[in-house]
């Protein structure tokens, strides 16, 4: 009834291709960044800051880039974590041995950095595809994983092995209260979220998702494979490059390179395809659903404590995250971001049933 | 549903408001579930049974009461962060982490510090913490990854019969691929070089199910030991494998992650005679722990599903901290009264710890882990390992308690707290001014 | 004392190889019949490893238990084919891949909750002394890992070319319709092939159970099994073992022989590295099939 | 008539171009011309070889033998894409629409060539990209008014029936603005009303924009009244080139299309 487009007309081609072309949707988004931006930071206990919405911001930008090559590309990837990592010790090594380096730059040329490792990576795709080039994604999960514990230098020698953030600002501004880190990582999300969603609807998009839905046809119109495939590349792997640069810097502080492991590819590459592959919207459902749901269990599980062992609780909360994923995906095979479509779609001619 | 859910959370504040009249609350990021559960569960599943022995016993620390809350981090970084951010401000405060993960533990040392709330890495973690100039809020107890690894040396040295008698001999250093695994190269370079041993390093990709051309290269360099640097399914292979290649186990010796029963009965017969390094002894031959037995477990409040846990090397472990953070919450009340202390109050508490054979012989712990006397500078507070042969069912005791070789540790540690500072852009605290 | 120090290394890689073999093998199983790549092929492994164990703890003989815990895993297979695959059908391959992610989860929670996250010894009977033969060691317990792998392959070889059942199952991967038509239900084909698939997690868990002791590491054996795969070709049985073999063989010899270069330990990338080299040349792996695109 | 319908020079020439794939010949040493504005028809029975014939000219199959000289430029091992750059588009026999986006989408992807802004100016959507995609949207509008399917604009194309999929792709091809259009099989499986719009469009689009066509089919009363000339390949042996007339009167055509072999 309140969710109507009726009367709506679009009267230019922009306006038809606006991100939100529903006056609710706009509303709805707006009043979303209010929130996020404005009311979270002043109201927001340091633990939904920094325990649950940090992390979950970040992992929602890995899961963008993630879904920007396997989703619109349609070029599986089992290596996202390694491209974090190198986002991460590439920003901590800028910053190190460029005194002065303003942190955003730093970050910046993290991410870049983790470009350049994803193109040379990404240049196998030109002739394997499909699950065998994701398990061929795994040479760089595991190689970049290596150089980073065996070669001393990326981490300035540390005898632990992990490298150690540095007191950092932006513009003059401390980044040390979970206020402001939350702040500058929603800032840096919600910007690229918007660059992606971009290039997802102009010539780029169009492009990968092309070369995605049939590679040959692709080809005759005139989409260069290369090309297109490697820039899929370099900027799925600045995404997450940015990712793991915040991840070590805003979230953990000190890491070392086991926190981008193989899991944690995994944990990025489950956000995308349970939140919606080759959708925005769907990275974030993902990360939440990824993130949030074990917490939940967990916390949910609190309730019956004393009353359960513990150790039954904690793997009935694992066998759960597993039976709802499996549920979801019945449900609804695309992903959240479909659900959430046709949620939308239902209201829209609520109280109709059809 | 609406009603249920109020009714619930009427109840669950009514709890809490009997209990309120004093608590002091101790969180639990224990992990439960995946690779490293099995450690994981008898450890919190100790460290909880003595917050409640203390509770039953003496209602609490100086009437006190003890509260917990767990949170399953699944050794996962992120997860550990969630638990951190989700107990540090409940129940009037979080006193004290201890995740048993140094991963986890390099993630909220930040925090900890922002917090003012210690964090305690019995054992592990990052070795130069133990200069509390530097890591006000972190807590190595007992013994760091270094102080072990010189321990190690030192005990091989008994073995030969003398430290002098190291000279010429052939060393390996398995170490585990990763951080923790190469944590201890240069504490043993440094050990080589001032005894005169041949050391040669050789890594095992994580996680090391495969050891097969590691050990093989072992056995063309025909070393005398093997330093054993491993974690998880790391021991098993590498006892297996050592087999395989027909390494002698008693020239073995690991540091304490691969001292507990689950890496020893993993590798069945090939375990036998291997040795490892130890900070809390197991058996319930302590008084403490049969009393434990009996007073929680009597009660029917015991944490551990199956009893026969009870002394694992894993369970006792968690017993010594749930003591050492007990004892630093009574060494905080002597300076600031029997109330509900904050963290840094805590923290206050584990850097005047003082147990000593009088108190551990109070405590019914007697030479269950060394004596432990903490200073603002010192967060370790002992050193000392012992070592510890596997017979094929039980750990028995083949070395007394060999105490680190701080000639060789400090100035390691020195160099890195500078390091440290130096990166972070820090001042060290001065601890003769806060006398 | 150079040449048989590489013949070791070599031999201990080879055997090694085809206990990666066992695990890939499972993969292609059902890669073949269902075209889905099951992420939880690893969790099967240490469910079966568990059940086992735990069953024999129990005091139950030891050909009693296997008998039990196969059951088990048959059973298992059929319950995920009924929950999880038969409302999945027609979905995209990485649908049924997250779904096997979720399932690995379910199956993680499931062992570790019936049967305790204890560890367990696992002895087989077959003890560990090396063999000598000329001054290279080589492992009584690898060579007798090898033969039951070595039978396992030549069974299920036989087994997809020789029986009906076979035939049918190989006739699925390459069309639903046509395996209709030998008569056979899609849906209990896909049962057997998870049930068979658990069969071979069970073996490949005892073996490697005996090896690392059965606890929830065994999950990670499969990271040693996806680059035979890519090298073997998802879809073809010997591919798996002429996969490990060379996988293994050339992990150890380049650990040995090259790691020493670069300060060691690449044991963990170098098999994928190889692996991705190989597929620059033959992109559907050694035996894979291949797929010629028409337009 | 239309200036435009004046054949012109030869614009493409295959010259004795020979094919295989591991031994098994597609085509032997076949030699073809367009010419600028005609409308030539490839036909002959299944598996003669006219849809790798289509391949070989737009690059991609690589022939093992022969050249294709394209504008006066003989080349060898042109990728795909480089023949589009140069004004080649086509349609597939087995619809290749982009199965994962709207009408809409898949025919704006064929003015992707038309398109410069790079990718950081995409991602930010600002100056000459939106420009770039408000002009380019107006061109493809206007293609879909040609092709009459305004009404299913924001659709999803996997769920178009047959015909429209069909007419969606030759929606695509004709976003490229080309001079010389492939199409293979646009008839295919169409009823006959939708044949004689696809005809209608194939007419206009020649008429029109003057774009050289060259197409599959196998509905020979189509063939002989829309193309300008024909060329028939049997078993990858061109067997016949000419006017329709003139094939109608070709011996060897005759054989192969009623001869026993069938």
């Amino acid at each position: 009834m309140f969710y109507r487009e009726s009367g709506q007309f679009k009267s230019s081609y922009a306006a038809d291709s606006a991100i939100l072309t529903i006056a609710q949707d706009r509303l709805f988004i707006a009043a979303l960044l209010a929130l996020a931006f404005v009311v979270l930071p002043g109201l927001g206990s340091d633990y939904l800051l920094s325990g649950i919405l940090i992390p979950f911001l970040i992992l929602s930008l890995a899961a963008l880039g993630l879904n920007i090559l396997t989703g619109y590309a349609g070029q599986l990837s089992l290596g996202s974590a390694a491209f974090m990592a190198v986002g991460a010790f590439a920003t901590y090594n800028f910053m190190l041995r460029l005194p002065g380096m303003p942190l955003l730059l730093a970050i910046f040329l993290g991410g870049l950095s983790a470009a350049l490792v994803g193109v040379a990576f990404g240049l196998p795709s030109l002739r394997i595809k499909g699950f065998y080039l994701a398990v061929a994604t795994l040479a760089a999960q595991f190689f970049i994983e290596w150089v980073f514990t065996k070669f001393g230098w990326f981490t300035n020698y540390s005898s632990s092995g992990v490298i150690t953030a540095p007191p950092m600002q932006v513009f003059g501004i401390a980044i040390d209260t979970p206020a402001s880190k939350y702040l500058l990582t929603l800032s840096i999300v919600a910007l690229m979220a918007l660059a992606a969603k971009n290039m997802a609807r102009a010539s780029i998009g169009r492009a990968w998702m092309a070369i995605r839905d049939m590679d040959v046809a692709a080809e005759v119109i005139g989409i260069p494979m290369l090309r297109t495939k490697l820039l899929a590349f370099a900027i799925s792997s600045f995404y997450c490059g940015v990712a793991g640069a915040l991840y070590a810097f805003v979230l953990l502080g000190t890491v070392d390179a086991q926190a981008f492991d193989l899991h944690r590819s995994f944990q990025v590459l489950f956000m995308i395809i349970v939140g919606g592959v080759g959708s925005i919207l769907g990275s974030f459902l993902g990360a939440a659903f990824i993130v949030l749901l074990p917490i939940c269990l967990n916390l949910l599980g609190q309730a019956f404590h004393g009353a359960i062992s513990t150790q039954f609780l904690a793997n009935l909360e694992m066998m759960l995250f597993g039976g709802l994923i499996i549920f979801f995906l019945i449900v609804e095979p695309h992903g959240l971001a479909r659900l959430w479509q046709i949620a939308k779609e239902k209201l829209r001619v609520w109280p109709f049933p059809h | 549903m609406k009603k249920s859910a109020v009714a619930v959370s009427l109840a669950l504040l009514t709890v809490a408001g009997v209990a309120q009249a004093a608590d002091q609350f101790i969180p639990i990021p224990s992990y439960r579930v995946g690779a490293y559960a099995s450690g994981g569960a008898k450890f919190y599943g100790g460290m909880i049974d003595y917050l409640n022995y203390v509770n039953l016993k003496e209602g609490g620390v100086g009437g006190v009461r003890l509260t917990y809350e767990e949170c399953e981090t699944e050794y996962k970084n992120d997860r550990g962060v969630e638990c951190y951010e989700r107990l540090k401000a409940k129940n009037g405060g979080a006193s004290a982490f201890n995740f048993m993960s140094t991963g986890i533990t390099y993630a909220t040392m930040d925090r900890a510090e922002k917090d003012k709330i210690p964090l305690m890495t019995m054992g592990f973690g990052r070795a130069d913490a133990q200069d509390g100039r530097a890591f006000k809020y972190v807590f190595p107890l007992i013994t760091s990854y270094w102080s072990q690894a010189t321990a190690k040396v030192q005990f091989l040295g008994q073995r030969v019969g003398g430290m002098d008698k190291l000279k010429g001999k052939k060393i390996v250093n398995l170490y585990h691929g990763s951080a923790y695994g190469k944590e201890t190269i240069p504490v043993l370079d440094a050990m080589a070089k001032k005894y005169g041993f041949e050391l040669q390093h050789v890594e095992v990709p994580a996680p090391g199910t495969e050891q097969q051309s590691q050990w093989l290269e072992i056995r063309r360099a025909r070393p005398d030991f093997v330093l054993l640097r491993s974690w998880g399914v790391m021991t098993p292979a590498a006892l297996k494998s050592a087999q395989k290649v027909g390494f002698p186990r008693e020239n073995i010796v690991a540091n304490w992650w691969g001292g507990s029963e689950e890496d020893a009965v993993a590798a069945g017969d090939a375990a036998k005679g291997y040795i490892a390094g130890s900070f809390a002894l197991d058996g319930k031959q302590f008084p403490l722990i049969q009393n434990i037995e009996k007073t929680v477990y009597g009660a029917g409040k015991g944490n551990l599903s199956d009893k026969g846990f009870i002394g694992t090397v894993n369970y006792n472990r968690g017993v010594v901290s749930g003591i050492l953070m007990v004892e630093a919450i009574r060494a905080a009340q002597k300076k600031y009264g029997a109330k509900t202390l904050n963290g840094d109050q805590i923290r206050w508490g584990m850097e005047n710890l003082n147990i000593d054979a009088k108190r551990q012989q109070d405590l019914g712990v007697t030479d269950m882990f060394p004596q432990v006397k903490t200073s603002c500078q010192n967060h370790e507070g002992s050193g000392y390992t012992r070592f510890m042969q596997w017979d094929g069912k039980d750990w028995k005791p083949v070395s007394g308690w060999i105490k680190a070789d701080t000639g060789v540790t400090l100035p390691l540690i020195k160099a890195s707290v500078d390091k440290y500072s130096q990166e972070k852009s820090m001042k060290l605290r001065d601890c003769a001014a806060e006398k | 004392m150079e040449w048989q120090f590489f013949l070791e290394v070599l031999v201990g890689g080879l055997l090694a190889g085809v206990m990666y073999s066992l695990v890939a093998l499972g993969f292609v199983l059902i890669y073949k019949a269902s075209g889905v790549f099951n992420f939880a092929q690893g969790a099967m492994v240490l469910f079966a490893a568990l059940s086992f164990v735990s069953i024999q703890a129990m005091g139950v003989p030891f050909w009693i238990a296997l008998l039990l815990t196969l059951a088990l895993m048959v059973l298992l297979g059929v319950g995920i084919e009924r929950v999880v695959l038969r409302p999945l059908v027609n979905q995209p391959p990485i649908t049924l891949f997250m779904a096997t992610i979720g399932l690995s989860f379910f199956l993680e929670g499931l062992a570790q909750m019936v049967w305790g996250t204890d560890v367990h010894g696992l002895e087989l009977g077959i003890a560990d002394e090396p063999f000598d033969v000329g001054g290279v060691f080589i492992s009584k317990f690898d060579l007798f890992a090898a033969a039951v792998g070595g039978t396992l392959v030549a069974a299920l070889a036989l087994f997809f070319s020789k029986t009906k059942l076979g035939r049918a199952l190989r006739a699925v991967a390459d069309d639903h319709q046509a395996a209709m038509s030998v008569g056979i239900p899609l849906k209990h084909i896909w049962a057997i092939v998870w049930g068979v698939a658990g069969f071979v997690a069970l073996v490949a868990g005892l073996l490697w159970g005996s090896r690392l002791g059965v606890q929830f590491a065994l999950t990670l054996v499969v990271l040693k099994a996806l680059p035979v795969l890519i090298l073997g070709g998802f879809t073809s049985v010997p591919g798996a073992i002429i996969g490990g073999l060379i996988i293994g063989a050339g992990e150890k010899l380049a650990e040995v022989y090259l790691g020493p270069f670069v300060g060691g330990g690449i044991e963990n990338w170098f098999p994928y590295m190889l692996a991705l080299l190989f597929l620059l040349v033959r992109p559907e792996g050694l035996f894979g099939e291949k797929h010629i695109e028409r337009v | 008539m239309n200036p435009h319908r004046k054949i012109g020079d030869v614009i493409l020439q295959a010259e004795a171009i020979s094919l295989s794939f591991g031994g098994v010949k597609a085509l032997t040493n076949i030699s073809l011309e367009v010419r600028e504005h005609e409308v030539l028809s490839i036909i002959g029975p299944n598996g003669a070889g006219k849809s790798s014939m289509l391949n070989v000219i737009n690059g991609v199959y690589h022939p093992q033998q022969g050249r294709v000289i394209y504008r006066g430029e003989a080349r060898s091992k042109m990728r795909p894409h480089e023949a589009a750059r140069q004004g080649i588009a086509r349609t597939f026999q087995n619809i290749a629409l982009f199965k994962g986006m709207s009408v809409l989408d898949n025919i704006m992807t064929g003015r992707n060539l038309k398109m410069r802004s790079n990718f950081i100016q995409q991602a930010l959507y600002w100056g000459r990209t939106q420009r770039e995609e408000i002009a380019n949207r107006e061109q493809v509008e206007k293609i879909i008014d040609f092709l009459e399917i305004q009404h299913i604009r924001k659709t999803p194309v996997g769920r178009l029936p047959y015909g429209l999929q069909k007419r969606v792709e030759l929606a695509r091809a004709l976003a490229a603005e080309p001079t010389l259009l492939l199409l293979d099989e646009p008839m295919a499986g169409m009823n006959v009303e939708e044949k004689q719009d696809m005809c209608r469009f194939i007419l206009d689009v020649n008429d029109e924009f003057g774009t050289t066509i060259v197409l599959i089919e196998h509905d020979m009363g189509v063939v002989m009244d829309i193309s300008d000339r024909v060329v028939v390949l049997d078993y990858g042996k061109k067997i016949g080139d000419g006017t329709p007339d003139e094939i109608r009167g070709n011996a060897d055509v005759i054989a192969a299309y009623l001869g026993t072999s069938h």
